[in-house]
């Protein structure tokens, strides 16, 4: 299955919701608002993309957003498990929040608990929202968001490591 | 047709999950890691009631290594060591697709000859790695002769990619456009060596631990994954094989000599423990399989530079010249400062432990804008939670061990 | 009352600390047993059980038959009790920070410390990660090992320089004797390595 | 003065006690560093490498075994604060004297004058002997205040009431065909080893032991990956050097039980007049049996994982107490027709 026939399987399943289609090479995203997110989602799931590769999200700082996205595949069809196929949504840097798609996709669990550590973005009704690599501290940081910046530090020293 | 739907499929497949961090009065609590021989770099925290899991949590991040932010201040081509860090012992497997992902972006496609190479490094890697997940898998169980023999067996294959790459463990070999360089002379006659002694090995194996009445009583229905259950938790490779998902990415897209060569992908249908060291075993036939097919085509077709001819324009004269008289590529010097065109990426590949998935983002510059990587052991690390719980503690490193669950990968 | 054996302790115990000192002075001072002491300790290193990072690939391959570090005699054990050496296998996360300190301070003395790889010397190749930490910040290392991984072989030549170590500089012995290492102040850590765990 | 010192040479050389320093402490030391070394070196065979020996390239690493009880003598001996402290440092203590405390009562020889304790029950005292040190195993765990201690001391009590009843089958089947409790009877009865006589009794204390020493498969007690070193996971020093100790000299007085019952005792040896051939040679033979049959238990290691802890206690009662049983059977059987 190219990723032709999968996007056209896809706006089938979509029907009635709006969507914007974000192309890349070797996938295909589906952008709809916030609030359709889980309605979307759920028909992905029954179009037969049952499970969750990457749930990615990028901090698109310059635009003041950031785009939330679950590339879903397929196991149990195996045409479908040919192409990745997107489902996301764009929210605002100051109030990120996204209603949470576990109970659709149960896979997404801990990668949602990672995105919530990384980037700050509260899944609502998520069952179990922790932290689930870093330390408190580091946590606070947000580190994956573009406003942290790993410092450059010299990889020389001056002074021998005493200890 | 929303979440509420949903839910009734949800308890229909019985993974209501389990509530955290609210420990009742009769439950014992066990912090199992990060020092702790039956957990590797981290730490399940279990609750138990008499001998029965109740609850398992993974906490993970101890080996969390920041690849993801670091890789976005490095230019492209040395994020590939710094990506293979989180695997080092299954190197190729994790890189391939990264350097794929830039490849597509680039719009380029390797020459044949480098598809083969890096094939033929993929499959090594995946011996070695399936042996280490063996060796650890029997230390789990108590059986300290099967670590010992796979490792020892590990040594013949990561001689195999020394003589390949140079190097023992951190290859770097696959590179944009192509591979880093091309194998030896004596190289052919090495490996079909190394295949001839492992197919008898491998008998041996199976006499000593998979057949084995203590193993198999050890690992027989134990951590059951059926197959509903597993699409639902998107467990991947073996841990998904075993649980009768056809789903291999070198079959779903293939990649580089994957559509060449001929091999089979074994798929058993118990779903236990015992399922998943099968289908490793019969995966290391496989991949010496295609192994031999690799040296055959590589041993018949004439030398040429395994790198896209773009790159190759450009190489610097001496390069050409140590390549006519020796056969040897070296690294080329304009990949240190390679620009990528604007674009958004997605590759997967197939590593010994399952498949992963990258997302490159690139804005033009030399380094990348966002790479998003979903590595096998951070999608099997959710096992834990919900496939535990109803085993014995004595299962849990059963379980560990069967779904070859390798921190550094998941923490990245 | 410390070490006195708590209450109605002493019954059974006794004193242990001044029995222990006693001993020590018997055995040290009168019988000469340091000389013992040194090359029992060296050639009975024995390696706790936590592997901190991807370095754990070749310690495991140490200790695989083809380069086979129990001929030193040293053998992985399983808990920090019964140990008395802690090989840092790479990079040490903020979070595994308190874990290698923890383990540190529940081996008994004396004990040594070999850090591997680039990772333990000095970052490596994650050298400005937010998320690492130097291990020679939270524990003394006796011996580093350069490579990105370390081969085994270097692994087991580390092994070999920290028993000449101990044989020629009679640390093991001395340890016991003078109750501390003479040869290093005790390591404190900048930050308490443990303080996201109980912040 | 003279009274006195008699009193001291009488406690001495009162054979319970000589025979407990002789053969218990001494001869247990060197066989049990033997068979480590042995266990070790087996293994490493099995695992295509050298095992312990650059510490001595001459004699194969049997230095190794000196050199790690030197260290463990030497390290620290952490008591932590948070364990009952009396029992903690007593339990492996006690443990060790004790599982090596069925030997003091074990006569080694014909010659009345070299028994420990004439007693026409010395089989029956023996066996009784070797159920107490377990129990100490548990109070060890107990005392540690260690989660991971206390899984293992329950463990240990699974698997206690696992096999002790079996051990005793199967050594008391010797006794049912014999119709005595006096194992100097028992050997003497024995014109044709008793292991051929009765192979299932063999068998079944043959896995008894094995259970009772946590010998692979059935290590369970101390099984590393989920319980870290079981009921001694908070011992360091000569505390756990005992413990570790223990489990092995446990093995060796169950060995020699084994090797006197099954094995033929003294014989094809004659003990005769005077303390050489009437005590020394023929205990000396009694214990190279006993450290044969410890080679062949140690052999389990390089080949078996360990059982869960179920399928354990399962076999244990579905299959080997059965067989103990029989075996039980059998030797009722054998004494019915007059066969020893």
């Amino acid at each position: 299955m190219s990723l032709d026939q999968a996007r056209r399987i896809v706006e089938e399943a979509l029907s009635g919701i709006e969507y914007r289609v974000d192309e890349g090479k070797g996938f295909i995203e589906f952008i709809v608002a916030k609030e359709n997110l889980v309605e979307a989602a759920s028909r992905l799931k029954k179009a037969g993309f049952d499970h969750v590769k990457s749930l990615t999200v990028v901090d698109y700082k310059a635009e003041d957003k950031f785009k939330i996205v679950y590339h879903a595949s397929s196991y149990l069809n195996e045409d479908l498990a040919k192409v990745i196929v997107g489902i996301g949504t764009e929210v605002p840097r100051s109030n990120p929040k996204v209603p949470t798609l576990v109970y659709v996709w149960r896979s997404v669990e801990f990668q949602e608990r990672e995105v919530f550590e990384f980037f700050g973005i509260e899944f609502e009704d998520h069952p179990d929202l922790r932290l689930l690599l870093l330390a408190p501290q580091v946590a606070e940081k947000k580190p994956l968001r573009k406003d942290f910046i790993v410092k450059e530090e010299p990889i020389i020293r001056t002074k021998p490591p005493t200890g | 047709m929303s979440v509420w739907v949903y839910g009734e499929q949800k308890s229909e497949l019985g993974l209501e999950g389990t509530i955290t961090r609210k420990l009742e009065e009769d439950l014992y609590e066990v912090f199992i890691g990060p020092q702790h021989p039956g957990s590797g770099h981290m730490r399940i925290i279990v609750r138990i009631d008499g001998d029965i899991i109740v609850e398992a949590d993974p906490d993970m991040g101890y080996v969390h290594r920041t690849m993801e932010k670091l890789s976005e201040g490095r230019e492209w081509i040395k994020n590939v060591p710094l990506f293979e860090r989180m695997a080092i012992h299954d190197a190729c497997n994790v890189t391939v697709s990264y350097v794929m992902a830039l490849e597509r972006i680039l719009g380029i496609e390797p020459p044949p000859r480098a598809k083969y190479l890096r094939t033929l490094l993929c499959e090594i890697n995946r011996i070695a790695a399936h042996l280490y997940g063996f060796g650890i898998f029997g230390v789990f169980i108590g059986h300290s002769t099967m670590y010992m023999w796979s490792f020892a067996d590990r040594e013949v294959m990561v001689e195999l990619a020394e003589k390949l790459t140079g190097a023992r463990l951190t290859h770097s070999y696959p590179i944009p456009g192509g591979a880093r360089r091309d194998m030896p002379q004596d190289f052919p006659q090495a490996a079909r060596k190394a295949v001839r002694y492992f197919r008898r090995r491998l008998d041996e194996y199976r006499k000593i631990f998979l057949d084995n009445p203590v193993t198999r009583k050890r690992l027989e229905g134990v951590g059951i994954i059926p197959k509903k259950i597993a699409a639902e938790l998107g467990v991947v490779g073996p841990v998904a094989r075993a649980s009768g998902i056809k789903y291999d990415a070198r079959l779903a897209e293939p990649y580089d000599a994957y559509d060449e060569v001929e091999f089979e992908v074994p798929v058993y249908e118990e779903g236990d423990a015992l399922a998943r060291a099968w289908v490793k075993f019969e995966e290391i036939k496989q991949s010496l399989r295609i192994i031999e097919q690799a040296v055959d085509w590589l041993e018949k077709h004439p030398r040429e530079a395994p790198i896209h001819e773009r790159f190759w324009a450009k190489a610097p004269p001496l390069w050409k010249k140590v390549f006519e008289a020796e056969g040897r590529v070296k690294l080329l010097p304009l990949m240190a400062n390679l620009k990528l065109p604007p674009g958004r990426a997605m590759a997967r590949s197939e590593t010994a432990r399952g498949e992963i998935v990258y997302y490159v983002e690139s804005d033009g510059k030399t380094t990348p804008y966002r790479v998003r990587i979903v590595s096998p052991s951070a999608r099997n690390a959710i096992v834990f939670k919900y496939i535990a719980p109803g085993y014995k503690v004595m299962d849990l490193p059963t379980i560990y061990g069967s779904i070859d669950y390798f921190p550094p990968e998941a923490d990245r | 009352m410390e070490g006195n054996g708590g209450n109605g302790g002493r019954v059974y115990v006794g004193n242990l600390d001044k029995s222990a000192k006693r001993a020590k002075q018997l055995v040290m001072g009168k019988l000469r047993m340091g000389k013992a002491v040194d090359w029992a300790t060296a050639f009975s290193l024995w390696p706790v059980h936590l592997t901190t990072s991807c370095c754990g690939c070749e310690f495991a391959a140490t200790w695989s038959p083809r380069f086979d570090a129990e001929q030193h005699g040293a053998l992985p054990w399983v808990g920090a009790r019964q140990t008395n050496m802690i090989l840092i296998e790479g990079t040490v996360t903020k979070k595994m920070a308190c874990a290698v300190r923890v383990t540190w301070e529940q081996m008994p003395s004396p004990k040594f410390a070999i850090a591997m790889g680039a990772c333990a010397i000095d970052g490596g190749i994650f050298y400005n990660s937010y998320n690492i930490v130097r291990p020679w910040e939270i524990i003394p290392v006796d011996v580093y090992i350069p490579g990105c991984p370390p081969r085994p072989e270097a692994v087991a030549r580390a092994i070999i320089e920290l028993q000449r170590k101990i044989r020629k500089q009679r640390v093991a012995s001395k340890w016991i004797e003078e109750g501390w290492r003479p040869d290093r102040e005790y390591v404190k850590p900048k930050e308490d390595p443990c303080s996201w765990w109980r912040g | 003065m003279a009274g006195i010192i008699d009193l001291i040479l009488s406690i001495i050389f009162y054979p319970p006690i000589y025979q407990l320093v002789l053969v218990g402490l001494t001869g247990a030391l060197v066989v049990v560093i033997f068979i480590i070394w042995f266990e070790r070196k087996a293994t490493a065979r099995v695992q295509r490498r050298l095992g312990p020996y650059h510490i001595s390239p001459r004699l194969a690493g049997l230095p190794q075994l000196v050199a790690d009880l030197i260290r463990y003598a030497f390290q620290e001996v952490i008591i932590p604060k948070t364990v009952d402290k009396e029992l903690f440092v007593l339990a492996p203590i006690v443990a060790t004297v004790l599982s090596i405390l069925p030997i003091a009562v074990v006569p080694l020889t014909s010659n009345p004058a070299y028994w420990p304790i004439p007693m026409d029950y010395s089989m029956l005292v023996a066996l009784a002997l070797t159920t107490v040190s377990p129990i100490f195993l548990i109070v060890a765990g107990w005392a540690s205040n260690n989660k991971f201690s206390i899984i293992g001391g329950v463990r240990e009590a699974f698997v206690i009431t696992a096999y002790e009843l079996i051990a005793i089958m199967s050594i008391l089947s010797a006794s049912a065909a014999v119709l005595s409790f006096n194992l100097v009877e028992i050997v003497e009865a024995q014109r044709v080893w008793y292991i051929l006589l009765n192979p299932i009794a063999f068998l079944a204390a043959f896995l008894a032991v094995l259970m009772a020493t946590s010998g692979f498969p059935f290590e369970i007690p101390e099984s590393e990956n989920e319980v870290v070193a079981g009921p001694f996971t908070e011992y360091s020093g000569l505390l756990y050097g005992l413990n570790m100790g223990a489990a092995y000299m446990k093995r060796f007085a169950f060995s020699i039980l084994m090797a006197l019952v099954f094995l033929g005792g003294w014989s094809p040896y004659t003990p005769g007049e005077g303390i050489l051939s009437g005590y020394l040679i023929p205990s000396l033979i009694v214990v190279a049996k006993a450290t044969v049959l410890m080679m062949i238990f140690s052999l389990t290691r390089s080949i078996y994982g360990r059982f869960r802890l179920d399928q354990a206690l399962e076999g244990a009662w579905r299959l080997v107490f059965p067989m103990a049983v029989l075996g039980f059977g059998l030797a009722l059987l054998e004494a019915y027709l007059g066969v020893m």
